[in-house]
């Protein structure tokens, strides 16, 4: 019997360099679908990524795509420069919850509005990672960070923010749509969602959105499959899985 | 890290200057984090140390970094079940610690650290076991109590590992 | 049942379990052995169970394992 | 194309247009709306692209981002406006972007007033945004260098991969005047920037990071001494500078931009009335033309530093003279422009006390 | 409260708070994330407010508002965050509030890195914002200075109604050191400022504008003059610089922060070996301690100026010494620090030329 | 018989001042109700304005309280700034759509989703009104601004942001309604809806923010009751009037 | 049918007929004379017309008008 | 503003150096939004008009504001229909245009403009008649050739009033 390859790293997925992320931490699994699809898609060579701040700050080591840096935040205007610019090219975002719900949340609503032609992966952990663990936007209520030590309180921060509800109440976005990247289960729903995010760009349909519901084990202070499991009893409940928009 | 801080606490306990500077990177975990004490009886000007007394490496990766930094005549002192040491100095005295498992036998994963302190204190004149003891109840017995008695056990552990060099 | 089989990177496991319990086999389980970042990596425990459904693989932040069916 | 008369701002706009600049990305801000407005309209008809940004934050990422395809891309506004661009001009900077920035500058601090100021020229010269980094600077002092100095503009920040600011006071911005634009030489792209981005394909899988982020102290030193490098480089090649009847003047009036023309026309009715005066006017003011400055020590006995602002190119007068020569200050702020006969009066007062002090004027 | 061993970042916010200083708005970035940290817990405690803001462009905003109560307010951030704060900065300037800023440097430009430098001293000495303003940056080189400071910031911002940063290195904001932290002289608003708004009812009446905004160019110029005036006024009186063994030294050397310091072991060191070698070391940076630098004059031979940048004091150093002495550089950038070794051969090097140039050592 | 007086200039209003608004202009018919307001909440001398940038900029020459001046579109953070020193005081903020909609999008999104307890004077007049007629996030598909020449077309600058919409799908804030100006009939809802976003900061509920449809007869070139009539036929239809959110 | 006054404070009135639009009785008319500013400011044309409601007044950009009425 | 820039045309036209500059304000409508035109036969340096030969005033505000600005021997021309004007200088020549009444007359009430520029022209030296005359075909013809006949009747009636004084 021949044995056949069920799964081997992505050819987009650089070689020899280890990640820096945290042990489990679910960025990996994201920056692997995102590798997964631009082969299936076969666009590596006509792709450029736009490095946020945060702790992808550093994926262009990863992913093996031209990439340009960003400001905190501001990944959308960077994106929607190069766009306007060479519209026969690809260009994504990857974007934490500070840096684009927090910082970048001017950038974020202008590009969806525009419908500028990008694809935009949104990782949501509910935390500050790369900066140790402050309070994001989305941190959900109650919960511990090092700037709501005692819990995040509506009354002093507000409420967690739906970011991919909110950008669905514009009326230009064309696609925005939460998943998560807990559990096998998720996985699949995962990988399509960004592939759809691309081929929608690749058909100039406008501004698409993923996000992702994502671990920060470190931050968190749980164990990687912990984490998981946190994820799927507090912030999908807060957070729903679905599709907000498709203009399809 | 913590190590470190211990060190400095104890220090200023017995009244020299002291400085504690850390090196950070993004990596949170499994990296390169460490930082640099300076013990001294005059106010200390740099902070940074560019060649060590003693260097102490918890993992490969900081083994291999920090090597190079040992003074001559100095101590590497490195847990020898995170790392591997193939020599290449020979003007430097090197200790394996095997101090996870100690850690282990313990019952104490995490005080590691101590077990190093205690290897530290034993071979330099940094601080005096006294205050070492003194410090490891006050600043760790505070928080954590419960683990107080296994953290005096491994220092124990560790100083005897340092006086038997 | 199929047969599978996984290989794994050792060099590049950080130790995390996520694989662990993706499998629906329990085919995965920490290792003793330290890799040279430091962490213990996954090593198959029970090879002869593996159904190479690609799980592990699929979940794997790391990209470690590749993963093999007999067809 | 022979003369025209325009409107500063509008002349500006079809200068960039003409240098071959078909993406623009901006905000409205007085005194330069009419740039914008112009280049919505100009470039579609050119097919190329107007974006209004929300806000200068958004339009100076653009730019960064629409830099890195190597194609030439501006964006303009005015000193509030080029406040909130600090953050990525310094990214700008340390990416190694070539970019095009107007600032027609009104006077401040905070909301200010919108008529014509200097009083950037701190900002644009010296310390905009954090890290090791300069930028050029270039000041017209007239429309049709206005004009002349976008086109160039363009080709030193492809040149140096750098981000290069053209430093108009509102007067350049607003004025109309007879101006002729010199037709189109802006480069074109036949193959692909070989540092561009999105031409990993064209180059055969070979890719392009565009970053500042150098988590090793050791590497972002080293990029540092790269860019440092880079700037020397422009310090010898790029400063530029105009002396007026300096040759054999007592007096020596040091101005940049509109304050220039006007201290030419003091110049010249002084002269007519037979008082050796001069005019030092630096055309790029970042690199600092200090040399020319400093060839002026043997002769002259006074510098009279004029500004449209409380006196911030004054240091470096003083750093060009090193300070050998008696240099002294007239300038008015807030929206206020010295006039001919002020700096004329300015210069009697100076001949006065010079020959008090035994000159022979 | 004796002296205790703190890390920099949380002995600065506590510092801030026994100064008085009740309201924090801030965003969190490496390296100073403990000083929002340490504030949103021990402001609760307290009694004051912590808010973490939704960008560094929205907390520099907040303590535009939040001071125009009188209160005692501050931000921090670090380079990044401290661009995005331009805009704010200037119309703070303009508009006279007291706030508190402190930028805990990291190496630029661009994102650059997490680890200390101090290339954001011409941002800070210079040209942060747009328009004619200045702002007073103290720079401490050591922990207690930093504590220190930190409240001495506030009084200044108090007293000239103008914005204050402190700048520190980020080796002062990561270093656990031993500190004293005089407790609290924060002033008790028993009554309200004068000038402070919200109190129109108090005042019977009397209303408070807080505004930058003059359209009328000679209004904008009589308050841009009373800017100018309280800013000489600074000048005056708020330069600090301290010597150490200048007095015979043949060579001096210039630096600021955590390389002062760092400096002054490798001057103790040289005495040592014999060598003529001093330390000019300014405290506060803005305004600068020129006349402190004028006095080196007749007895120096050499300066060194050592910085954690690509030489931004040096223009001051030069400008100080009036181009009369030889200045050199020496300099480490992109979080790498001049250690003690480097500084001495440095210094050792200038020696030997100097006694071959004939001098006396 | 005695005379009654009907109306009168409100005792807010800055005597001896003529306002620098154009002819026509809806901007002064909301100063005047900000100050009937706090006339008759007798509220003036505890209340703080947050003057914006935009036409409104100088309208501390009009209205009689303690003012503030913010840079464009960073009212909101202002006014939180301030108001969690003196949480006892009242402070608003009068904003236009470049202002709040555009620039300042990032600052009222979060001080919305803080439910900081200001209120919000939002002036939605389809254009930049002080800088001579550009787009505006709100300007209309199809309409004529000095930027958008052809008019707005969606494709190159999306579509106009309904504010109250967006803000109201947030979970924090405490009131939101839209009103008009333009016409007699809307004259009433407007005042009703500024008292009540001051009533609302006065027992601490939080954030209320009333959007006003204003007119710019100016840059749009129509006279001043033309622009009302162009304000009801193409305005409403596209930002519908009604409370979007109410916590009472 | 009350009977009402209006006060037009003319130097402040610019002309731009808000209230004349806004009156149900057709009271106020742009008059020929010009202000300081250079407006014609309002008047009532017809004041005997004038019913007191106020809704000129309520018009007013510029709080140009005074409404009383009779009791 | 318009007339200023007819002015500077029509300068440019004759080969002299001209300068247009605004001074603008917040204020939209029916403030002092003026422009200085300066024209000259050498290269000019200061654009701003402290002092001028000419100043024409279309409203009540710009009277008030620019009177002061007229060179002993020059003229204030203004919209007597738009603002009144009692004497406080004897060294200027003052003319008052009932410019608007005549525009009405014309039937084009924006011509206001185009009168006040025949005024101007016929009174001083800037530009030529007949260049005055092509530049309103040039730049407002072709705009709004509609409006041209009346304006050139327009300028005819300023020009009139003008050769009158
Ligand atoms: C202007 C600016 N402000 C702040 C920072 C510091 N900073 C770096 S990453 C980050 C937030 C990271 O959180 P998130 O975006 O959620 O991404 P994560 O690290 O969780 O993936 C911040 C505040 C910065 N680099 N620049
Ligand atoms: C940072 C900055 N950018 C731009 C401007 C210029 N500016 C002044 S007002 C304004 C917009 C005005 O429009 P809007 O907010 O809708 O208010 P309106 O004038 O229509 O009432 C702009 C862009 C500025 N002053 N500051
Ligand atoms: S800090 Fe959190 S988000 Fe960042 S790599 Fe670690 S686990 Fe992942
Ligand atoms: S392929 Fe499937 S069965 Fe095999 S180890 Fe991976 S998860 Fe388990
Ligand atoms: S009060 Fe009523 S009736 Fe009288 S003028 Fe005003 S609107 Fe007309
Ligand atoms: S609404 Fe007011 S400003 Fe307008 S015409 Fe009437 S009175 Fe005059």
């Amino acid at each position: 019997m021949a044995e056949k390859i069920v799964y081997q790293r992505p050819k987009s997925w650089i070689e020899g360099v280890h990640t820096h992320y945290c042990p489990g931490c679910t960025h990996g699994i994201i920056h692997r679908m995102i590798c997964e699809t631009l082969d299936e898609l076969d666009i590596r060579d006509i792709t450029t990524g736009i490095a946020p701040v945060g702790c992808a700050a550093l994926m262009y080591g990863y992913i093996d795509t031209d990439f340009i840096e960003a400001p905190h935040g501001r990944a959308p205007a960077v994106a929607t420069g190069f766009k306007r610019i060479r519209p026969d090219r690809l260009i994504f975002t990857y974007q934490g919850d500070g840096d684009l719900a927090s910082i970048g949340m001017g950038e974020i609503v202008h590009a969806a509005n525009r419908s500028e032609n990008i694809t935009v992966i949104f990782v949501n952990n509910a935390i500050y990672g790369m900066t140790g663990g402050q309070m994001a936007p989305t941190t959900l209520l109650g919960q511990k960070t090092t700037t709501t030590p005692d819990g995040r309180d509506p009354q002093r921060a507000g409420y967690p923010i739906r970011v991919s509800e909110l950008l669905a109440s514009l009326a230009s976005p064309c696609y925005i749509e939460r998943v998560s990247a807990a559990k096998p289960a998720h996985l699949h729903g995962l990988k399509k969602a960004i592939r759809k995010a691309f081929r929608n760009q690749m058909e100039n349909k406008g501004f698409s959105l993923v996000e992702v519901l994502s671990t920060c084990p470190t931050n968190w202070g749980m164990r990687p499959t912990v984490a998981c499991d946190w994820l799927v009893n507090n912030m999908i409940p807060y957070y729903p899985l679905g599709v907000f928009k498709d203009f399809e | 890290m913590v190590l470190g801080q211990l060190v400095a606490y104890g220090a200023m306990k017995e009244g020299k200057f002291v400085t504690w500077l850390p090196s950070y990177g993004p990596e949170m975990r499994g990296g390169t984090a460490n930082c640099g004490v300076t013990v001294s009886s005059r106010p200390i000007g740099s902070p940074f140390v560019a060649s060590a007394d003693v260097v102490v490496a918890l993992n490969q990766p900081s083994l291999d970094k920090y090597e190079a930094s040992v003074k001559t005549g100095g101590f590497l002192i490195y847990n020898s079940d995170m790392a591997k040491y193939t020599p290449t100095r020979d003007d430097i005295r090197v200790i394996p610690v095997n101090a996870s498992q100690i850690a282990g036998n313990i019952g104490n994963e995490k005080a590691v650290n101590v077990i190093l302190l205690g290897v530290v204190i034993a071979i330099s004149d940094l601080i005096s076991d006294d205050t070492a003891r003194e410090i490891i109840k006050q600043k760790l017995g505070s928080r954590k109590p419960e683990f107080l008695e296994s953290n005096m056990k491994a220092y124990e552990e560790g100083r005897k590992i340092g006086l038997s060099v | 049942m199929p047969k599978g089989r996984v290989e794994i990177l050792e060099q590049y496991c950080k130790s995390c379990s996520m694989c662990v319990e993706a499998c629906p086999k329990k085919v995965l389980e920490i290792s003793d052995r330290i890799n040279k970042k430091g962490y213990r990596p996954v090593e198959a425990a029970r090879p002869e169970d593996c159904i190479g459904c690609g799980m592990c693989a699929m979940r794997c932040p790391d990209a470690v394992i590749r993963v093999f069916r007999e067809e | 194309m022979g003369k025209t008369l325009m409107k500063g701002t509008e002349a500006i706009a079809e200068a960039a247009i003409q240098a071959g600049c078909r993406y623009f990305y901006g905000y409205p801000i007085t005194p330069q709306n009419e740039i914008p407005e112009y280049m919505s309209k100009r470039l579609f008809e050119v097919g190329g692209v107007y974006v209004q940004a929300e806000s200068e934050v958004a339009a100076s990422n653009m730019i960064l981002g629409g830099g890195t395809t190597g194609e030439r891309v501006m964006t303009s506004s005015s000193s509030p406006g080029i406040s909130l661009m600090s953050e990525a001009i310094s990214y700008i900077a340390g990416q190694e972007v070539p970019v095009v920035v107007v600032n027609v500058v009104r006077a401040g601090p905070g909301l200010g007033g919108i008529l014509p100021s200097q009083s950037d020229y701190n900002q644009a010269t010296c310390g905009i945004g954090h890290g090791d980094f300069n930028m050029i600077v270039l000041a017209p002092g007239s429309l049709q260098e206005a004009v002349d100095m976008m086109q160039k503009s363009f080709d030193l920040a492809q040149k140096y991969r750098i981000p290069v600011m053209l430093l108009c006071d509102g007067v350049i911005g607003q004025i109309m005047e007879a101006v002729e634009i010199p037709p189109g030489h802006g480069k074109n792209l036949s193959e692909p920037e070989k540092w561009a981005c999105g031409y990993m394909k064209e180059r055969g899988g070979k890719r392009t990071i565009i970053r500042s982020l150098f988590l090793d102290p050791e590497e972002l030193e080293a990029h540092n001494r790269k860019l440092e490098a880079k700037w020397h480089e422009i310090e010898k090649n790029e400063t530029s500078c105009e002396k007026y009847l300096t040759d054999d003047a007592e007096v020596v009036i040091s101005a940049f931009g509109t304050v220039g023309r006007i201290a030419r026309t003091a110049v010249d009715d002084l002269r007519a009335e037979g008082y050796r005066v001069g005019l030092i006017r630096p055309l790029v003011i970042s690199p600092f033309p200090y040399d020319d400055f400093e060839s002026l020590i043997p002769g002259c006995r006074h510098i009279l530093d004029v500004e449209m602002n409380w006196g911030q190119m004054l240091k470096d007068v003083n750093r060009g003279v090193r300070y050998r020569l008696p240099v002294s200050f007239y300038g008015r702020s807030g929206g206020m422009c010295p006039g001919v006969s002020e700096i004329k009066e300015e210069c009697r007062r100076i001949f006065a006390k010079l020959s008090g002090e035994g000159g022979d004027q």
